[in-house]
């Protein structure tokens, strides 16, 4: 189908995996760490927030291979997975979504924070006079109102995973079927004479993912922000 | 699913990025007539010798260049008895297509004035072969000195290809066969093969490679003129 | 002095960039009255009474129950409290619907016996015919009678009331009072009620704390502390 | 000075530069950007949207070679540029800025944007009935009220451009003194064997930097939020 | 019947899901109150002379000048109408202190001719130990009255005022009602006035006009439309 061969084919769908699966993975934790650096004060708080930035500081490749040196089947992470429930991310698509969702991560992250710190916390105060402990208060008020930001969270993690190449061919190479997404195999393709035009291929259906998911969460989005207008 | 498959009919490749074409053609008639399919990760050596270092799947590695392999070689990471050379290349200079310049590439050849203020694009001199070999051979030819400071250092020999094909280095210097297949570049001379090492794309099977024989069958197949013809056809050449 | 019978206990202090807070007083009425010139001090002790706001010292009773009490590090969070506070400004949910807004308070305490019939509360505020609608769509009036319901639904067993008369016309005003009577009597819940308004204060309530800086001045029967 | 060469120096100070220009460059067109997409409708807007995210979405190296097509000397733009101006962007530093800035740019942009969404236009009208037109209104009340966003807007575009390689080496190459920024000349330390201790130094030191400018923004974050607080 | 001696002349239409506002009056009075129960429209009306709510159709002009025309496509905006306007939710920017909250309005009309003395306002309504605080830190109360002073301060042509008395106890009141009298005799501020307060009505206004479910039911003098 439009001409694409099967290996590409399976790049395609690989990469959209690895970009939700990635992004779906770190979404809970991107909200737990949000909602931490957004809202409590504890010791080596700004330590925690500038490592959770790393991944858009170092270039990608030094990323994936500190992913490599870790998470790899030797590394010190890595290894006692493997030993202790048989899973290992080295050379896996679960590894590139690992690669894919690091990267994308901050990105998730200060989204969500910047909503969460700009929401209304006498909302929360009201919530919980009317008997909704923290729990309930963040799942019934402060989440549906950070929803505009989570969702941009999630579609700059999306679309960040989509393009990331450095750091997943560092840390699970570009196997084709395996590790191959849609960047990896655009690279491959540029580094030979004549791979130009698949190349460009590629890249349009990324482009065309990346714009069906941004259709979908504009959509989505000006849903929420007429949902939780404070004037019409 | 496990897709990385250890049963004697797949074998999985490490190579240098620079040879998808024929590699991938190689390994489909090579699928055809023995039926053992292949699956090749293409990435730069340095990151393939690292990931070959952390345990990678992998049943062979081919690099562009000797150090790489010899990285993993030194940590007995191949089978020191399968490893040898099996493509060369050639270093051209090449310009625009539109480029009026004519250079022989003799002992301190005028470079430095063709290029006048505009940039000489190479791969990069440290870590790039290409970069390399191309830096080693302007030293030897005692223009080095004059250039240096009018490189422009890409990323890879691609990348060197595509700024002097967008006009924007007037020369640059790449393998012969990146050259031949860039209808907007000219070569203008060929870097004869004494003036800088040896281009060596050295191959060898992992120490712990899990369809070992299969993998030897498949260098075997390179050997043999049939495989050699997929890498001259791209402009390599074959080391004997 | 503080018993068992005393209904609420309040004696709290706190210092805010150049504002004291220090503030002391009991009662067992059923309906307390705070009342003050603006800027006094009013909505603070609410707030610290519904645990929003945590005195520096003090020690906040209702019923026996020790709410605060800062000697002892003793602080129920409000979620714990049973509070029904009408917020000085409505504060409601804003990505809820009016009806939603209501149910909220209802379901967190749903296993509490409840209070009024949730009909009788609706009609008396006027809100049947904007249920379904956000609070963003709502003119001002309207949206401090949701939040009166939200606070009177929510199963309170002692009732904040901050101005909750503001805004209202006359005539639903009057029915309004009656149905804080109502709560007051019938349900014997406790109010404590903020207002400006010396008319509602003779027939609502059975006490009066004057609070003026911060500070008590006075405290007592209606007629004690306005006069005739 | 701790043992760097002068090129590993000019590396750190260029990067400094041109992390620091290509986002200060970005920062009036993102807001600008940001604006028109969170308040006004226009036909093609989501076209726009997406075409702003694309540098996020596309391998690094394809933006960079996009680059080198438009801002090239003989790209579309870059001819104009030189011939007009006497301008290029070719090989200079500026090609680094830019090529960083466009990195950046989507997430400077996302997050200004989000902002400019949250705010409480009832404020904007209370300035319009105050005699504020539009432009006072967006810089008396929209703008102060987005800073928080803003300031995410800018440490992220500056924390990527700091760690942007793929699109700077693609489009202006890696030349010591002029486009080799931090990020070139770790890969090209990664590149050799051996190398990683050098590649480890200079990551340290864009670690570093990224954390200073971490620490101020939020120093800067706390003091905005304390000003602005809605609640204290 | 709209002429140039006409003070204020509003008559418009809009629809809003279920809620119809049909208003229509003319008032040369110099201050015009609007009456009736809340989530009848009376915001929506002030918010139309402020030029900050389009209605579908209709006419609004101010002292021969017209402000909207929907028939002949005229809509000054809101910067541009010199309205001083107490909204009912005092809507201050949180970034600003409050005495930059007032001195907003004061800058944008500095060439007009000044209206009041400032030091008079803040005294009346007593802010000024507030000045250098941020609207966050303010009581409701507080709040309101900074509202006040930053539409009073803002050389308006016309004073939109939503409820300007709630949340003031009594002496402040009393004192405020005299400042909003000094406005409109002595400066000639035309003045619209929501309450639903009887007394200020009786006190402040000429003429009043009832409305209800987003229609006028009545207008004339306060004992012409209330009774005595
Ligand atoms: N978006 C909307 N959809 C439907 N109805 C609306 C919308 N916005 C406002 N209304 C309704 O318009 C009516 C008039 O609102 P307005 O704010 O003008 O009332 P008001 O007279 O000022 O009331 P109050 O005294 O309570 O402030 C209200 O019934 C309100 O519910
Ligand atoms: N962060 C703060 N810094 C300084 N003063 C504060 C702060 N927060 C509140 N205050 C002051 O505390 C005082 C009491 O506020 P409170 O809201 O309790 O008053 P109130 O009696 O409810 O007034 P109102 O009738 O106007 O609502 C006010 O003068 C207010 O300005
Ligand atoms: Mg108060
Ligand atoms: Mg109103």
């Amino acid at each position: 189908m439009f001409g694409f061969s099967p290996d590409e084919w399976t790049a395609i769908l690989l990469s959209l995996r690895v970009a939700t699966v990635g992004t779906l993975v770190g979404l809970p934790i991107a909200l737990v760490a949000a909602y931490a650096l957004a809202r409590w004060r504890f010791p080596g708080k700004v330590l925690l927030d500038g490592i959770l930035h790393l991944p858009l500081v170092l270039p990608p490749v030094v990323t994936g291979y500190f992913l490599l040196l870790t998470f790899g089947r030797q590394g010190f992470i890595g290894k006692q997975l493997y030993e202790t429930l048989g899973f290992t991310f080295s050379f896996r698509w679960t590894g590139a979504a690992l690669a894919c969702g690091v990267m994308g991560f901050p990105l998730m992250l200060r989204a969500i924070r910047l909503s969460f710190e700009a929401i209304d916390r006498r909302l929360e105060t009201a919530a919980s006079t009317l008997g909704a402990n923290s729990w309930w208060t963040f799942a019934l008020v402060t989440m549906p109102l950070a929803l505009p930001g989570v969702l941009v969270g999630v579609i700059l993690c999306f679309a960040k995973a989509l393009g990331e190449f450095g750091a997943t061919i560092t840390f699970v190479s570009n196997i084709p079927g395996e590790t191959e997404t849609i960047p990896s195999a655009i690279y491959t393709y540029t580094q030979v004479p004549g791979g130009e035009f698949q190349a460009f291929r590629l890249a349009c259906v990324s482009i065309v993912i990346a714009m069906v998911a941004l259709i979908l969460s504009e959509v989505l989005n000006r849903r929420i922000q007429k949902r939780i207008a404070v004037f019409e | 699913a496990q897709a990385q498959k250890t049963d004697a009919s797949s074998i999985t490749i490490f190579a240098a990025a620079s040879l998808k074409n024929a590699l991938d053609n190689a390994a489909k008639a090579f699928e055809k007539s023995a039926s053992t399919k292949s699956v090749i990760s293409y990435a730069g050596s340095s990151a393939l010798a690292k990931q070959i270092e952390q345990g990678a799947p992998a049943d062979i590695f081919i690099s562009a260049d000797l150090d790489w392999m010899d990285y993993v070689q030194k940590k007995k990471l191949i089978k020191d008895d399968t490893r040898f050379n099996l493509l060369g290349n050639r270093l051209v200079l090449i310009a625009p297509k539109s480029s009026p310049v004519e250079l022989k590439i003799t002992k301190d050849f005028p470079l430095s004035a063709a290029l006048g203020d505009g940039r000489l694009a190479m791969a990069n001199v440290k870590s790039v072969p290409a970069g390399k070999y191309g830096s080693a051979a302007l030293e030897k030819l005692g223009v080095w000195g004059e250039v240096q400071s009018k490189v422009a250092q890409a990323d890879n020999v691609r990348a060197a290809l595509a700024l002097v094909a967008q006009g924007e280095a007037p020369l640059g210097i790449v393998y012969e066969s990146d050259a031949a297949a860039e209808p907007k570049v000219k070569v203008v001379d060929v870097f004869s093969e004494d003036s800088h090492p040896p281009i060596i794309y050295p191959i060898a099977v992992l120490a712990d490679a899990k369809s070992a024989a299969a993998a030897s069958a498949f260098i075997q197949y390179l050997k043999t003129p049939e495989g050699q013809a997929f890498f001259t056809k791209e402009g390599f050449t074959v080391l004997k | 002095m503080t018993s068992e019978r005393t209904a609420l206990s309040v004696s709290v202090f706190q210092k805010r960039n150049g504002f004291t807070l220090d503030v002391a007083f009991e009662s067992e009425s059923p309906l307390t009255a705070l009342f003050g010139p603006s800027g006094s001090g009013k909505t603070s002790v609410l707030n610290m009474i519904a645990g929003v706001l945590r005195p520096d010292r003090g020690l906040i009773a209702l019923s026996g129950q020790v709410l605060t009490d800062t000697s002892k590090r003793i602080f129920v969070p409000p979620h714990r409290r049973r509070v029904g506070y009408v917020f000085q400004d409505a504060q409601l949910f804003p990505h809820l619907t009016v009806a939603q807004n209501i149910k909220f308070g209802q379901w967190f305490r749903r296993h509490e016996q409840s209070a009024l019939p949730v009909d009788t509360v609706i009609d008396v505020l006027g809100i049947e015919n904007i249920l379904k609608r956000r609070p963003a769509t709502l003119s001002g009036g309207e949206r401090h009678r949701v939040a009166l319901a939200r606070a009177l639904l929510s199963s309170p067993q002692i009732l904040l009331m901050d101005e909750p008369l503001a805004g209202l016309d006359d005539a639903r005003r009057q029915e309004t009072m009656g149905l804080i009577e109502r709560v007051r009597d019938e349900f014997a819940v406790p109010i404590v009620f903020v207002t400006h308004n010396v008319d509602e204060v003779r027939r609502l309530a059975s006490r009066v704390a004057r609070i003026v800086d911060g500070r008590v001045t006075a405290i007592g029967t209606p007629t004690e502390v306005l006069g005739r």
